[in-house]
C-alpha cells in the first residue's frame, strides 16, 4: 500500500530567498531541485527531470511528489489586510516530521522548555480544552486552550493567560492561533510548515501572520527562532525517533489530547511516513 | 554599548552572557542573519568588512571579534574576569581565547551545516570538533585533579565564557557530549553562575529552583 | 573487560563525575541509563527514557530526591515511581508509572550497574585512585594491543602510561567502541596522576589508529 | 477540576470501533496496569468492549487517551464514559 502522504503538498523553499540557481533538497527521500523561473514562477523537478506541481503560498514554495487530490489548504487570515507576514526561515531537525508537528501542538512543555517566556512554574496545570476532528474540512482542531504565559509574544509586556487554537490541515503542517496582545479579539497566526526530508529528518519552516505594528521585523523573526530552537534538542532526543502510532510504550494523559487526536487522524488516513506502527 | 546581535549566534551570546554576568548594559540591535543575510548588507559591511557578527560599538570604538569584546567588557566593568594578572594565568587565558576560535570553526561549523543548512563538509567539521572537545576534556580533567573547575583556576574568566557556548551547543551539530564527564561538570558550573542567562538550545537549570509547593485547593 | 562471565556488573562512571543533584547519561549492556544522584547523595540508574513521551531522562534535572524530565517535568523517585505530573498538579501518580531502575552501587569511587539482583557485589578496587573515564572509538582488542597488556582475572588491564603504572577498567560498548575507566595507584602523586591522564590521550590515539589500519586492510 | 484528580471514581466505559484484533484486550490490560487502574470487562465483542474502571479521574482520562489510539490493528471510533455522554475527542467516522 503506498503512503497517501505522497499526494500531499510540502514546503520546499522560502519564495523570497529562491533564485534562478535554486536549491537542491530532499522530499520524502527523493532528491528534487527547486528554482525560480520568473518573477512569480517556480519550477520543481525530480532527479529524472520529471516536473512536479508547484504552488506559491504563505511565503513558501510548495510541491508534491504525487498527484494532490486537494488544493493546498487555506489560511484565510493570510490575506487579511493589516497583518505582517513573517518568513522565519528554515531549521533542520533530526527527528520525524510528525514529531515536529506533535511538539508544536503541545502546551504542557512550556514551563520547562520555554521557561519564563511561554510558561513558568508553578503555572504548569493544563486545563481541559476541546479537541475535535472536523469532518467537512478533514482537519484536527483544538480549541479553548488556555495557558499562563510570562511573555506570550514579542509584543506582550507581562504575564497573561493566553488563549490558543490549534489546527492541523495537513499531515506535516500546523496552524496556531493565539491571543493577540495589541488587538484583543483578534488572533495572531503562527504556523509550522514541515518538509519531510526522510522519515527521521526534516526541515522546519515556521511562518507568521501577525497584528503587530510596533515590533521590528527582525525582532519578530528572532523571537520565533528562539522559541523553535528551544524545542530542537527535545525533538532530537525523543525515543524512538519516529512518532509512535501505538502508545503502548507511552502514557498520554488528558494534557496530551491534541497529540492523541493528531495521531488518530494520521492513523485513520494511513499517513505513516515518519510513524512507528508497533510500540517497541 | 551597542551589540549587533543574532539570537541564535553563540558568538553574540558570549557577549550577552558576559554582559549579564558583569551587570553591563547592552543595547541590542537585532541583525537578520537568517534567513535575511543582513550581516552581508552594505551598512553592516561598512562596519565590519569581514561580514560577521557580533559587532560591538562603544562611542568611537568598533569591535568585530567576540574575544576582544569579552576583554573589553571585563576590563571596563569587572576586571576579575581577566584573571589575577599572574603572567602564566594571563597567557593561559589568551590561549583559551585563541582555542575558542577553533571551537567556532569546528563545532560552530557543524552546527551551521546541520541546523541552518549552510554548505560545508560535515564529517570533517565534526571530526575536528571531536578533537577539540577531547583536548578540552583532557585539560578540564587535569583542572579537576588540581581541585579547580574552571579553565584557568577556581574562578571563571573570559576564557570560560569564550569556550562555553559552542561546546554547550555541540549537539546542535550532531556531536554528542555524552563521552565528556569533565566538560559536563564545567558546563554546569558556568550555567550555575549568578546572573547566568540562556540562549536557545541551552535549557534552564531547573534544579536551582526549589520544587514549587503544591497549591492548596 | 566488563561485563563478563563472572561479573554481571558494569562499571558505568566514576563517583566523582556524578555529584549530588546531577544526572548523566551512561551505558549498560541492557540499555542506556540516566544515572543520577539525589541531593542527599543517593545514586539511582533510571532507564534513559521518560515513560510519558520518550524524552531522554539524562537531559532532565535533579531536585531533592527526584529526577525530572526536561520535556514536561514528570518526576520520578529513587525507586523509579512517578511522583509528580505538573500538567495535573493535584494528581497523585500511581507507583506503576515507573522508570524501571536498574540496581546500582558504588565501591571505591566507581559506580556499578546491573539489571537484576546479584549474589556477588562488584569487584573492589581498593588501593586504586579513579582518574577519569574515556570513550575510545576502538575495539577492546585494539585497546589491549595499544596498552601492551591483556585484562587479568579481575578484569583489570595493568599497563604503563606516561612512565607510571596505570590500571584500565574496560567496557565493551560495541565492536568499535570501548569505555575505559582509568585508575592510578592510590599513592600516586598529583604529577603522576596528571602524567597518566595525559598519556591516556596517546593510548586512545594509538588504539584508534590501530583499528583504522585494520579497517584499511 | 483539580479536586476531581484526587477523588477515586468508578466508571463504566464503552469502546466502540473495529476492535476485533486479539491484541486489544491484552493491550488494554497492560495499559491499565501501567496506570494502576482496576478494570473488569463485561462485554468483549468485535465492535464493542465494555468495562468498569476504578481510579482517580485524571488516570481514567489517561486510560481513555491511550485506548482512543490503541494498537495499530485496532480502530477506535469513540469511547463512551458513564461520567460524560461521549468522549471529547471522538467523532471521527470515515
Amino acid at each position: 500500500m503506498s503512503d497517501p502522504m505522497i499526494d500531499e503538498w510540502y514546503p520546499v523553499a522560502l519564495f523570497s530567498k529562491l533564485d534562478a540557481a535554486g536549491r537542491d533538497t530532499l522530499l520524502m527521500g527523493h532528491p528534487i531541485h527547486v528554482a525560480r523561473t520568473g518573477s512569480e514562477r517556480v519550477a520543481a523537478t525530480e532527479a529524472d527531470g520529471r516536473s512536479l506541481p508547484v504552488r506559491i503560498r504563505y511565503g513558501h514554495v510548495w510541491t508534491s511528489l504525487g498527484e494532490p487530490k486537494k488544493e493546498l489548504f487555506d489560511i484565510p487570515e493570510a490575506d487579511e489586510p493589516g497583518r505582517r507576514l513573517v518568513d522565519v526561515g528554515v531549521v533542520r531537525v533530526r527527528c520525524s516530521p510528525l514529531r515536529a508537528v506533535e511538539n508544536f501542538l503541545d502546551i504542557a512543555h512550556f514551563p520547562f522548555v520555554h521557561t519564563d517566556i511561554l510558561g513558568a512554574e508553578p503555572h504548569t496545570e493544563v486545563e481541559k480544552y476541546d479537541v475535535e476532528i472536523r469532518e467537512k474540512e478533514d482537519e484536527v482542531w483544538a480549541t479553548k486552550v488556555k495557558f499562563f504565559q510570562p511573555q506570550a509574544a514579542k509584543s506582550a509586556a507581562g504575564g497573561i493567560t493566553t488563549d490558543y487554537m490549534y489546527r492541523v490541515p495537513a499531515p506535516t503542517c500546523s496552524v496556531l492561533y493565539k491571543t493577540c496582545p495589541p488587538r484583543p479579539g483578534e488572533w495572531d497566526v503562527i504556523t509550522l510548515f514541515v518538509q519531510p526530508l526522510t522519515e527521521e529528518l526534516c526541515d522546519v519552516w515556521p511562518w507568521m501572520a501577525l497584528y503587530d505594528d510596533e515590533a521590528d521585523m527582525t525582532d519578530l523573526i528572532h523571537f520565533q527562532q528562539m522559541i523553535f530552537l528551544q524545542d530542537r534538542s527535545i525533538l532530537e532526543n525523543q525515543i524512538p525517533r519516529r512518532l509512535p502510532l501505538d502508545p503502548g510504550m507511552e502514557i498520554p494523559t488528558r494534557a496530551d489530547m491534541t497529540s492523541v487526536a493528531y495521531r488518530r487522524w494520521l492513523k485513520r488516513h494511513n499517513y505513516t511516513y515518519g510513524a512507528q506502527l508497533v510500540a517497541q | 554599548m551597542k551589540l549587533y546581535d543574532y539570537i541564535l549566534s553563540p558568538s553574540c551570546y558570549k557577549v550577552r552572557l558576559l554582559a549579564a554576568l558583569t551587570g553591563t548594559q547592552l543595547t541590542l540591535r537585532p541583525v537578520d542573519f537568517h534567513p535575511g543575510g543582513e550581516h552581508l548588507s552594505p551598512a553592516l559591511l561598512a562596519l565590519n568588512p569581514a561580514g560577521s557578527i557580533p559587532i560591538l560599538e562603544d562611542g568611537e570604538l568598533v569591535l568585530t571579534e567576540s574575544s576582544a569584546m569579552l576583554v573589553y567588557i571585563a576590563a571596563k566593568a569587572a576586571p576579575e574576569w581577566l584573571g589575577s594578572g599572574d603572567p602564566a594565568e594571563s597567557a593561559q587565558i589568551q590561549q583559551w581565547l585563541s582555542f575558542s576560535h577553533r571551537l567556532t570553526a569546528s563545532l560552530g561549523g557543524a552546527r551551521l551545516v546541520e541546523m541552518l543548512l549552510r554548505p560545508g563538509d560535515l564529517a570533517a567539521l565534526q571530526a575536528s570538533g571531536v578533537k577539540a572537545l577531547r583536548e578540552l576534556e583532557a585539560a578540564l580533567a587535569v583542572q579537576r585533579m588540581k581541585g579547580d573547575i574552571f579553565l584557568t583556576g577556581s574562578k571563571p574568566t573570559v576564557a570560560d565564557i569564550a569556550c562555553f557556548p559552542y561546546v554547550a551547543l555541540a549537539p546542535d551539530g550532531s556531536i554528542a557530549l555524552d563521552p565528556y564527564p569533565s566538560i559536563r561538570l564545567w558546563l554546569r558550573a558556568v550555567r550555575a553562575l549568578d546572573g547566568f542567562i540562556e540562549m536557545p538550545g541551552i535549557h534552564r537549570l531547573h534544579e536551582l529552583k526549589p520544587e514549587p509547593a503544591k497549591e492548596t485547593a | 573487560m566488563f561485563p563478563n562471565n563472572w561479573c554481571k556488573w558494569t562499571p558505568v562512571a566514576l563517583s566523582a563525575d556524578v555529584p549530588a543533584g546531577t544526572v548523566i547519561p551512561a551505558w549498560t549492556p541492557t540499555g542506556d541509563v540516566a544515572l543520577w544522584r539525589s541531593q542527599s547523595g543517593q545514586l539511582s540508574a533510571s532507564s534513559d527514557r521518560c515513560p510519558h513521551r520518550g524524552m531522554r531522562l539524562s537531559h532532565g534535572f535533579v531536585r531533592g530526591e527526584a529526577l525530572a524530565c526536561i520535556y514536561h517535568g514528570w518526576s520520578y523517585g529513587r525507586d523509579g515511581a512517578c511522583l509528580r505530573i505538573p500538567a495535573h498538579p493535584d494528581l497523585q501518580p500511581p507507583a506503576s508509572i515507573n522508570t524501571r531502575n536498574q540496581i546500582t552501587t558504588e565501591r571505591e569511587g566507581i559506580v556499578w550497574v546491573v539489571n537484576e539482583a546479584q549474589d556477588e557485589p562488584p569487584p573492589s578496587f581498593d588501593g586504586y585512585w579513579p582518574l577519569r573515564s574515556m570513550t575510545f572509538q576502538a575495539s577492546i582488542a585494539a585497546l589491549e594491543a595499544a596498552a601492551g597488556a591483556k585484562a587479568d582475572i579481575s578484569g583489570l588491564i595493568r599497563c604503563t602510561l606516561g612512565g607510571e603504572t596505570a590500571f584500565l577498567l574496560a567496557v565493551t560498548k560495541g565492536e568499535a567502541e570501548t569505555i575505559v575507566h582509568v585508575l592510578a595507584d592510590k599513592n600516586a602523586s598529583l604529577a603522576q596522576r596528571i602524567a597518566i591522564s595525559q598519556a591516556g590521550e596517546q593510548l586512545r590515539r594509538d588504539a584508534e589508529s590501530a583499528d583504522a589500519l585494520e579497517g584499511a586492510n | 477540576m483539580g479536586e476531581a484528580d484526587r477523588i477515586i471514581s468508578k466508571e463504566r466505559i464503552a469502546i466502540l470501533g473495529d476492535l476485533g484484533a486479539s491484541t486489544f484486550i491484552p493491550w488494554i490490560e497492560r495499559h491499565a496496569r501501567k496506570l494502576g487502574l482496576k478494570t473488569s470487562f463485561s462485554t468483549i465483542e468485535a465492535h464493542r468492549i465494555e468495562m468498569e474502571i476504578e481510579g482517580p479521574e485524571a488516570l481514567i482520562d489517561a486510560m481513555e487517551m491511550g485506548c482512543l489510539l490503541g494498537p495499530i490493528d485496532v480502530w477506535v471510533d469513540e469511547i463512551l464514559r458513564s461520567s460524560n455522554a461521549r468522549s471529547s475527542i471522538s467523532g471521527l467516522h470515515t
